[in-house]
């Protein structure tokens, strides 16, 4: 038991530390330092940029353009990749679809998708959530009829993040509404977004962005070789997705640089007047969260040692989800506390590219903080709610 | 010890719950919000013609000689229907400063026709540096002649892109943290240099950045005795204070509701939401944490309309328990209803915002259980 | 609206306070601030104390010796019994079993069992709980079984506070399980503790006190004279004891006694020590406290007004007793925080009369804090567990 | 990066669940803490002959030269069996005190005995003023020859009534919260002048007051250099936190699993109350408490083993968390057990004690989060 890394695993590290120092986009980690929102084409630019080096899919098997790396490699590797406050990776097609589409799909469907996925030459969403069925999934309505060699779709799917930035979608939907289980019927299915009958209506979300969508479907049609699996066993196929999720689920590592980053801040005094770190009410709170990231970044490391330790996961992953969207969260509300007055003024705009600085308002970014904690309500709720981890919780670790 | 209302107090919270249900829905208020001003100078004159502007000031100067009772009445109100027009800023916030010090010219020319809902008006006294600090001014303002000159900068001055007089705090003397040496100045928006940069906030409202180079005020215009605006200030950012958290019991107790009438009907695994047991128990503490709130809005109100000596202790007790507990609720509103408490379209997410600007404004939780913490 | 209390309030506060502070029984009081555990003998004097002027029964009916004060008549007599530091009046003869008596017993009833209660010549205990029937009372077993002109009795109760120092005991007792409800068929029945067949055996709570007991009852003949009210209607006068509860169910005034005395303590510096007064993380909690404290004396202010006005008390009444409770063990915990090592010491017997002072542990009585902290943690699970009352403000305020 | 335990230790790990598993029930422990001694000194040879209490010393000691990583796997399961046998006070504290400051000579006086399980030791520094402040010490000792005379009075001494030898710290030099002049001394327990009054615990263990006046002591019982024992005390002191902090994670998983267990057999309305969402969800926060106290003890402890720089910031980040999560992890399982929680039959109450206690000891939550807060 100790708590060293080995000398390759140092080496490792220092590599990947080199390679990011000195070659990553400088304007994209300067949009990022200013919070700037990235662009989708930015956003494809800095996910090419890790295809490059082989860095676009780490968790993929090696066959298929993964890594091979170990769960500490994987760690470091995350942990260097946050230290550049580089964006996040669009899960959609990286960590979810693909890994659906290599563990089941047929040998067409990986040669047709999973090259362009680990470019990311094509842009994919997900298309779950239903307006009636949030939490209770396996309640959705969207139906897909088979028609001669086409499935023809129709429903809404909505929450979609980024739908109007995408090439593709990949859809649970029901192909078969005689079933016992409401989880039977289910399947997975791959839509080309620019087939006919597809439309995509945005949702204003809480900051006043348009980060998520809705999705319409209208008889749309869609060749039954874009089903992935077997019919009736997309609910199985989804659940698999989360294992996927595991590494950095918790974000401990961007939780970590922006705690760092905010005692920076509280650091400086601003005209004259004392920093807010001498303020000790507030600098007791950044500790308690920072004593609970800390405690969040081992639970995280004694889950990833049990797995490449081939043991099943044990019960500290499934607390990872929602005990890091809590600390992201908190971490959302010392930014506006050391903000103040400052949280007020409503002006995303500044945070565009080229906005003329005598214009800004507020010290550095702190105008975005309120931004970023409103929208970030919604970690707790997307991706199944806390109330339903807690629940799973419950039921499969504690067996109530 | 009595909590009835009398039939003046009555009529008055009647005639504002009318007004608040009649003609101010959700939809109404967003095209107020999203208007050119911000709001709506058609309610504005209508606040004025029902007199809602005049509570708070003497007869003498035109006013009804009401009180922080009548405030606390109207401004509950305003927070359970969201209302953006500029009360907190024209009323309590420059009104207060004009009532408190100004002379008998200067409220005939400025708080007749505020009252009159002629003009906007707007403080500014926040600076970049000052965060909570009310003493903390360092902008000046040195005497020259028949004027005084003044240089600084203000924070996000409530109402200040709107304002037609700018009520702006300087130091005649003293160091930058002294309570005493601080002035206030009336200062005519269009005045030459000065520039105002104006932006709405996150919660609906309107607000502007000031900065000023060698601005040139006559001597006429300033406010009170030269060095002694502090107590003035003092005095209005209490009123403020107390007006901010009646707003936040109004939009704490109407969250609730909101949530509690959503969970009875969003349908999840084939049951209304509202009957898992664990929401149950957290709209519960949603519920008492309501009551609580108000509770202490009650006592601290009523401790400030009889000028009593812990009315400032009852403002921190008050700011203290809406900042935690209005967090709460709000975070907890949120996130009961949900992907759609996180929408635009929705007035939870509204609600939210506006009491999240609440929490940090006149002093945050965290700064005013440290003045209660000795 | 107003906070002023009238003239004649003030001049009644004043009339009870002077006889507080002159006629109070000193030793009772010296006994109270000691920490010392009052003995039945002097719990005893002390009602009595109460009932020699007119005290004893403030929420009774004139008639059968109350006091026809006003809701704040109440609220000041109540702050001025905490300021002298009084015992807790035993609530079961004076707050649970009389007013059932007087509501719905018969003259005979009323003439034989009230006076010896208003007088406190009369021991009451209550007879509610069962092993297997704690929050879910209504499961109730104990059987009263009709033989000629008396029950027999057969079951056990529990939890039965100061059963050792009861003549008499008030049950709920099964008098019929052919029922419908479970709620139905339970009767309300009085029985004297020196009955044969009537056992008490002790129950030692966590801080090592006998405060407790089982009570079983072993074909206990009890007239049908002592069947209060009608037969199978025990349930409905159960709740109603609820009602006469309300009065100081919140304890504000002896929490507000309680933290008064904390802040003087931490006011006080040991041999040359900075005073914990001067610790600002712990005079924020203190402060935290007193706030939730003040909010919770205007909520009950509100109830008693609201009653008073002849309305039903609001939910605000509903939520009294838990957040109550919640105070009065943060406050406990307050003084375990205060007393640092010396939470530790376990030495009840120094609290009892007579006990050596050179021989005593800790300054003042702070090793007590411990022990009162262990054995409050009651507060939030007897009397409808907070819980229970939740459930009780969802459905019947929320109507969830 | 390893988690994962060699052999010698996952040896120790399984002997001491063992023991606790075969010979340690709660009845028996319940009669060890209620003999006179309050442990028992045949289970205490035991763990002298099963080498427990010659973990932490070097071989040149005659210990194992084990660390931190082997004490946290005792007293983790010591904390499972809620043991009463003074581990913490004879080994982790007098015994710390002996490995780091005795002289060749003194240890073989002292030390050997203690690892032999031969005579009972204490450390006697706390002081009734000076609370978690581990340099204020206001017990004098003067030099006078070839002896030392010390005045002072010791408080909550562990293990005091039963130690044959008390490690009493009095200051030789300095004021009273200076971290140099301190000194400590070997004093045995049937010493003139030395006054013990000994008393049990809450939690079952045993504990003593010490006064002493005109108390003398042979300069050869001076542990280490005059005026040097802060650094001593200091590396002691972070040590038995990070011990108690084991302790404490032991009892918050064993609370967390009874209480689960409980919740599936209770039934109350005629279900298990396990099968209440609002309780499910409070057990699953309890299951997390558990597991994020878990993490940071291994963290902590695995630092103290490389002799790491953040070692005492680690120590007081477990300590914090161990003092918030360990109340709420024994708050929530008293109160899920209702009316048994809290009775003195049940298991649970005596592990809510001791996790009561341990919070107390060593500094509370506040202050080490104040330590941590800079």
């Amino acid at each position: 038991m100790n708590l060293t890394f080995t000398e390759e695993e140092l080496g490792f590290r220092d590599e990947i530390r080199h390679v990011f120092e000195n070659e990553f986009p400088d304007d994209i980690r300067a949009m990022r330092d200013a919070g700037t929102g990235i662009s989708r084409d930015d956003q494809i630019r800095f996910q090419k940029w890790l295809f490059e080096r082989g860095w676009s899919a780490i968790n993929w098997p090696v066959e298929y353009g993964g890594t091979g790396w170990t769960a500490v490699q994987k760690y470091l590797f995350m942990q260097e990749l946050a230290e550049v406050n580089a964006p996040d990776i669009v899960p959609f097609g990286l960590s979810m679809v693909g890994p659906v589409i290599y563990t089941f799909g047929d040998d067409a469907q990986k040669q047709r998708f999973l090259p362009d996925i680990l470019e990311s030459n094509v842009w994919w969403c997900q298309g779950y959530s239903e307006p009636g069925s949030g939490s209770d999934l396996a309640s959705l309505k969207t139906r897909a009829d088979l028609d001669g060699d086409h499935f023809v779709v129709n429903g809404t799917k909505t929450w979609t993040t980024l739908a109007h930035y995408a090439d593709w979608i990949f859809c649970l939907v029901r192909t078969n509404s005689d079933v016992a289980r409401r989880q039977e019927g289910i399947s997975f299915l791959l839509i080309d977004m620019q087939s006919p009958g597809v439309s995509v209506k945005p949702i204003i979300t809480i900051e006043g962005e348009r980060e998520v969508n809705e999705v319409h479907f209208e008889d749309v049609r869609v060749p039954v070789g874009n089903l992935v699996g077997e019919e009736g066993k997309g609910w199985t196929y989804g659940k698999v997705l989360l294992q996927h999720e595991r590494t950095n689920i918790a974000a401990v590592h961007q939780s970590k640089y922006r705690l760092r980053k905010l005692k920076e801040q509280a650091g400086r005094s601003v005209r004259g007047a004392a920093p807010l770190a001498e303020d000790q009410s507030y600098m007791r709170r950044l500790a308690a969260v920072e004593i609970e990231l800390k405690a969040l970044e081992f639970t995280e490391l004694r889950t990833l040692a049990a797995v490449s330790a081939g043991k099943a996961p044990g019960p500290e992953s499934s607390i990872l989800k929602f005990v890091g969207t809590e600390i992201q969260q908190a971490i959302d509300e010392l930014y506006v506390e050391a903000a103040g007055y400052y949280a007020l003024p409503f002006v995303p705009e500044q945070y565009a590219p080229g906005f003329a600085q005598e214009e800004r308002v507020g010290e550095g970014n702190e105008t975005s903080a309120s931004l970023r904690y409103f929208n970030f309500r919604k970690a707790s709720i997307y991706g199944g709610s806390n109330e339903i981890q807690k629940n799973i919780v419950s039921k499969h670790v504690l067996g109530l | 010890m009595d909590f009835a209302l009398n039939e003046e107090q009555q009529m008055l919270e009647d005639s504002v719950a009318k007004f608040i249900g009649n003609d101010y829905d959700f939809d109404t208020r967003q095209g107020y919000a999203g208007s050119p001003a911000g709001y709506s100078q058609d309610v504005w004159r209508q606040f004025a013609e029902l007199g809602w502007t005049a509570v708070p000031f003497s007869e003498a100067d035109g006013g009804f000689g009401y009180g922080p009772v009548e405030v606390m009445l109207l401004l509950r109100l305003f927070g359970r229907g969201l209302v953006v027009e500029p009360y907190l800023a024209n009323i309590v916030l420059a009104g207060g400063a004009l009532r408190r010090a100004a002379s008998a010219e200067q409220k005939e020319q400025w708080l007749e026709p505020l009252i009159g809902g002629e003009i906007q008006a707007a403080l500014a006294h926040v600076e970049p540096q000052s965060r909570y600090e009310l003493a903390n001014v360092a902008s000046t303002a040195v005497a020259d002649g028949e004027h005084y000159v003044l240089n600084g900068r203000k924070s996000v001055v409530l109402n200040g892109g709107n304002a037609d007089v700018l009520l702006i705090s300087a130091r005649t003397a003293g160091g930058q943290a002294d309570t005493s040496g601080i002035s206030l100045f009336l200062v005519p928006a269009d005045s030459d240099k000065l520039n105002v940069r104006r932006y709405p906030t996150v919660d609906g409202h309107q607000a502007a950045e000031l900065d000023f180079a060698e601005l040139r005020v006559p001597a006429t215009h300033r406010l009170g005795a030269a060095g002694e605006a502090f107590a003035v200030l003092d005095g209005v950012n209490d009123d403020a204070t107390l007006a901010v958290c009646a707003e936040a019991v109004g939009i704490m107790q109407i969250m609730t509701e909101k949530t509690v009438e959503y969970s009875k009907s969003r349908i999840q695994f084939g049951v209304p939401i509202g009957s898992f047991q664990a929401l149950q128990h957290r709209m519960v503490d949603m519920l008492t944490a309501c009551e609580q709130s108000y509770s202490l809005l009650l006592w601290a109100t009523m401790l400030a309309a009889d000028e009593h000596a812990d009315t400032k202790q009852a403002v921190s007790s008050l700011k203290y328990q809406i900042g935690t507990a209005g967090k709460k609720v709000g975070q907890e509103a949120v996130q009961i209803h949900g992907g759609m408490g996180v929408t635009w379209e929705l007035d939870i997410a509204h609600y939210f915002k506006r009491l999240t600007s609440i929490g940090q404004l006149f002093g945050n939780a965290d700064f005013h259980l440290d003045r209660l913490a000795v």
